[in-house]
């Protein structure tokens, strides 16, 4: 059989559940959200979360619904919030997510009060480590503001990492690094809104460097129930139930027809 | 001068343990490598199922008289992964000299390039066969993930390669490699650490190094004594994990909690 | 004298760069931190250089392509684009000050073409999966079995649709990625870092000149 | 009125389209809107590196501490790996970059990754917990190069396989429900973007056109 009629299968089954939602419930939310939800809920007020943006523009279609929820989250709670960028094509999401939540980026009244973006830092880990070190690291943000005359680092100790609250990773490469620069140096613990492909790999560290994290656009849709704020990722649940379904479907079908053509003395494997 | 802020040196907190694993570890892997080199040691490195099947698709392809294509994916020359796949390279090409067959190899990361025509022309001089080394085989298409592996889909589909070799350090584009080889009916073989693309190997492609496989593969094709003295060491590495991993749980769980302790410091 | 400047420094500069942050890592002292969080900013600066290499090679490869007359279409726009995205993005910020992130016309290159560039060639491996999942899985040996067992579930238990399957579905899910999925990536893990520290003792002890790019 | 934005818009709608087109088959507009992709990638990543690199360098210029300017200079090494002759003098940046890497990693690494991982392992508490260990035990024993898996070894290695298989089966879940998300947020672009829909029947058309040009080539 052409292959192209199983890509019009996929893109039919996707498709038809966006364009007709059917409203299937969202099901028992998970451990890992409701941990992260309420560990950021626990934090006293003011705390600082440091959210770093690793997604790709790929990525972002499961980051980003996550990363915008949890800005809400830590709006309502009035925690400062720290952005960063720890890849060049993810810089534009920072922006984006504060313009969902709070309207504005750098003409906000409360940033450079709750609210910083550093931009992009080069060199990944090496990057994290510097920033971990001291947090005026970079010398100014994004926009070209001056870090050491904002209010938001007035009242830090020590203006290093031990300072953090949080720290959130969104992406879908790698969090090891993460968690080996701030949590286990720090002590501040790491969650995520990692693309679901990444969230096997976060188990190993969860529930004792890493509290709670969002699985991908599901992880996010239940995020957003926790903080009341439907939005994004809940629209996409429907396509995504359907999709596995016809995935999983396939597979069967495929492997019942591998064992009847095994069965067959004919029939090569 | 006069220098105000002289702090005491000390280890970071919770850090003793992991000094002296950095200090044991280096130590044990120098031990291993030297003492391998010296010949005091000789490690037999177990065989892999992937490894006698190299030849087995390089024999297939001279066969079909059709070329063999080999990447080590996306890393650059840092990653291990990308390393032991030139190690492994090297083999292959020196066959593919010998019998005569194309071996076209891809690479997405620009450092590779330079380290890699060197060591396949080095292999076609091994083999003998230095005037049939042609740089345009060693070829760089995009370092971008997709760009790559949409260009190797194409390379491999032009040149209707007898075998897919998939060996070093992948991401994503995995299964675009796995079904160019697939529609051109080759043979595959595919190795890397990264663990959420082993099952799209695992189940697509004929033979699979899994994970650390791929790092005993390459130390064991080169077969020079440093690589296997590596590998000798990083089993001892391993066994210290695997004893502290053993005595810490069975303690633990009757009742003795100290070594766990002992880890966190 | 050649190769002293050609191998050994480089080799030294990189073994007493791994010490010096190694010692930071391990090490609190107030001086020699400092010290080294500078060292790390010097580093990350020079590491941004690295961006030129792949600039000049896809610029060469594409200028060759056009040269010869080979998908001369293409690597005009490829060319185009690089070009023209860097050369106005780096008018505007290093002659008018804007940074790209407040620049119009970079933002818009980003939004038009970079994002939606970038998500669509990712979400085009979903139907790959998808065809692969019809070919080629298949229960071929315990092991495969597993596999594949183990990831039906997953599918199933973590879509909402699951769980109204067969109310077990998430209860299965979250022990397949608590206990064998945690302790499969946890090996990975442990065996992955011991890998790297056998490679990097080779790199270290000078064994592996891979790095160094070429055999003089 | 056509605003640049609407023509934003539209050319994303255009890329994801021409994008998915590599479905159908390979096409000019599919290689154009990936070499487009390409170039623009990369020089956006340029202007991103050289702005952050340029605000880290800055603060140490204007305070007067001229030797910073060495970091723009072992920077530009990176262009001699273009020069066989003088190619040496890309391994100065490569050792600095590398060697920091090596430092950075290694020492915390054998803390995270080695140390603390095993240090959880051993909190046997429960079933599940106990399980755990066996499988690592197990299957970090898989690994084990320098010894062949004979007798009991082999059934210790056999489980352990078994524990990665369950594992890389969970992967591969995860990553199925990861790419379909990522067709889901494309499509939702496509279908809910004001003018980008207006692409769609263009698209249909195009497609059908190049269908029934493909039959007659085949019949010819």
């Amino acid at each position: 059989m052409d292959v192209r009629y199983m890509y019009l299968l996929v893109m039919i089954v996707v498709s038809i559940p966006l364009l007709k939602p059917m409203g299937l419930p969202l099901g028992t939310i998970s451990v890992e959200t409701t941990r992260m939800y309420q560990y950021i809920d626990k934090l006293p007020s003011r705390s600082i979360i440091v959210m770093i943006a690793d997604q790709s523009p790929a990525a972002a279609a499961e980051c980003q619904p996550a990363m915008v929820a949890n800005i809400q989250h830590a709006v309502n709670k009035g925690h400062r919030v720290l952005f960063y960028a720890s890849r060049t094509d993810a810089v534009p999401f920072i922006d984006d997510a504060m313009k969902v939540v709070l309207g504005a980026t750098s003409d906000h009244p409360n940033y450079g009060k709750l609210y910083v973006n550093l931009g992009y830092i080069p060199e990944g880990e090496l990057g994290l480590k510097g920033l971990a070190a001291d947090v005026f690291f970079t010398g100014r943000d994004a926009y070209g503001k001056d870090l050491r005359a904002m209010e938001f680092f007035r009242d830090l100790p020590k203006k290093d990492a031990s300072d953090w609250g949080l720290i959130i990773y969104y992406g879908a490469s790698s969090v090891d690094w993460v968690v080996r620069q701030i949590t286990d140096v720090y002590g501040c613990k790491t969650a995520g809104g990692v693309a679901a492909v990444l969230v096997t790999r976060m188990y190993p560290y969860y529930p004792h460097s890493i509290i709670g994290f969002q699985t991908g656009l599901r992880g996010a849709a239940e995020y957003e129930v926790l903080v009341k704020r439907p939005g994004e990722a809940a629209a996409g649940m429907d396509a995504q139930s359907l999709s596995h379904l016809a995935i999983v479907i396939m597979i069967i079908v495929g492997n019942i027809g591998y064992y009847a053509s095994r069965r067959k003395p004919s029939g090569g494997g | 001068m006069h220098i105000t802020n002289v702090s005491e040196l000390s280890v970071r907190t919770g850090y003793n343990g992991a000094t002296i694993m950095f200090v044991v570890s280096l130590a044990i892997v120098s031990l291993g490598i030297y003492l391998t080199m010296r010949g005091v040691l000789k490690p037999k490195i177990r065989r892999l199922a992937g490894i006698d099947a190299l030849d087995e698709m390089i024999g297939r392809a001279t066969e079909l008289g059709r070329p063999v294509h080999y990447t080590v994916g996306l890393g650059g020359i840092g990653n291990e992964q990308v390393i032991a796949g030139l190690s492994i390279a090297r083999y292959v090409a020196r066959k593919c000299a010998e019998l005569g067959v194309r071996f076209l190899f891809t690479f997405a990361a620009p450092s590779v390039q330079p380290i890699a025509t060197d060591l396949i022309k080095q292999a076609y001089v091994e083999a003998g066969k230095a005037d049939t080394f042609n740089p345009d085989n060693v070829m760089w298409l995009s370092d971008r993930q997709f760009a790559f592996a949409t260009g190797v889909m194409g390379l491999c589909l032009r040149e209707n390669v007898a075998a897919n070799m998939l060996l070093g350090y992948f991401a994503a584009e995995s299964l675009i490699f796995a079904e160019a080889g697939y529609r051109v009916g080759a043979m595959q073989i595919a190795g890397t650490t990264n663990s959420y693309q082993i099952p799209f190997f695992v189940v697509t492609c004929d033979y699979t190094l899994i994970s650390e496989e791929l790092i005993t593969a390459g130390a064991y094709m080169s077969g020079e004594p440093r690589q296997q003295g590596s590998i000798l060491g990083q089993d001892y590495v391993r066994l210290i994990g695997l004893a502290l991993m053993g005595v810490g749980a069975i303690l633990y769980g009757v009742g003795i909690k100290t070594l766990t302790t002992w880890l966190a410091l | 004298m050649s190769l002293v400047v050609k191998r050994y420094i480089p080799h030294a500069v990189l073994v007493a760069t791994a010490f010096f942050l190694a010692g930071d890592t391990l090490l609190l002292e107030k001086t020699y931190n400092d010290l080294a969080t500078s060292g790390v900013k010097a580093i990350s600066i020079i590491g941004s250089f690295a961006v030129l290499i792949s600039i000049t090679m896809l610029s060469r490869l594409h200028v060759r392509r056009i040269q010869r007359r080979r998908t001369v279409i293409e690597s005009s726009v490829l060319l185009v684009c690089m070009w023209a995205t860097m050369i106005w993005g780096l008018f505007r910020f290093a002659v008018q000050g804007v940074s790209p992130l407040k620049e119009f016309a970079v933002q818009q290159v980003f939004s038009g073409i970079v994002s939606p560039g970038d998500a669509t060639i990712y979400s085009i491996l979903a139907f790959f999966i998808a065809a692969a999942a019809y070919r080629a899985f298949r229960a071929r040996s315990i092991e495969a079995t597993i596999l594949l067992g183990s990831g039906v579930i997953v599918m199933l238990g973590k879509a909402p649709i699951g769980e109204m399957i067969w109310g077990y579905f998430p209860v299965l899910t979250t022990w397949l990625t608590d206990v064998p999925n945690t302790a499969g990536v946890r090996t990975l893990i442990l065996s992955g870092i011991i890998a790297v520290t056998a490679l990097y003792v080779r790199i270290i002890l000078g064994y592996e000149r891979g790095w160094m790019g070429r055999g003089d | 009125m056509v605003t640049v934005e609407t023509l934003t818009i539209l050319a994303g709608g255009a890329m994801t389209i021409a994008l998915f087109s590599y479905l159908w088959r390979e096409n000019l507009a599919f290689r154009i809107a990936e070499h487009a992709y390409i170039g623009a990638a990369a020089g956006y990543g340029v202007l991103i590196s050289a702005e952050a690199a340029w605000r880290l360098l800055e603060p140490f210029l204007k305070a007067g501490l001229w030797y910073w300017y060495v970091t723009a200079v072992i920077g530009l090494l990176y262009l001699f790996f273009f020069l066989p002759k003088y190619f040496w003098l890309y391994r100065y940046p490569t050792g600095l970059v590398l060697g920091s890497g090596i430092g950075v990693l290694l020492a915390r690494a054998l803390k995270t990754q080695f140390l603390e991982q095993i240090r959880v392992t051993t909190i046997v508490t429960d079933v599940n917990s106990v399980l755990v260990a066996v499988g690592v035990i197990c299957s970090l024993f898989y690994f084990y190069a320098t010894m062949e898996h004979r007798g009991a070894f082999r059934y210790v290695s056999r489980i352990g396989i078994c524990f990665l298989m369950a594992a890389f089966g969970v992967s591969f879940g995860a990553t199925v429900m990861a790419r379909i998300s990522l067709l889901i947020g494309r499509l939702k672009f496509l279908y809910f973007t004001d003018p980008a829909y207006y692409l769609i029947p263009v698209a249909i058309a195009l497609l059908i056109i190049g269908i029934v040009l493909d039959r007659r080539k085949k019949e010819q």
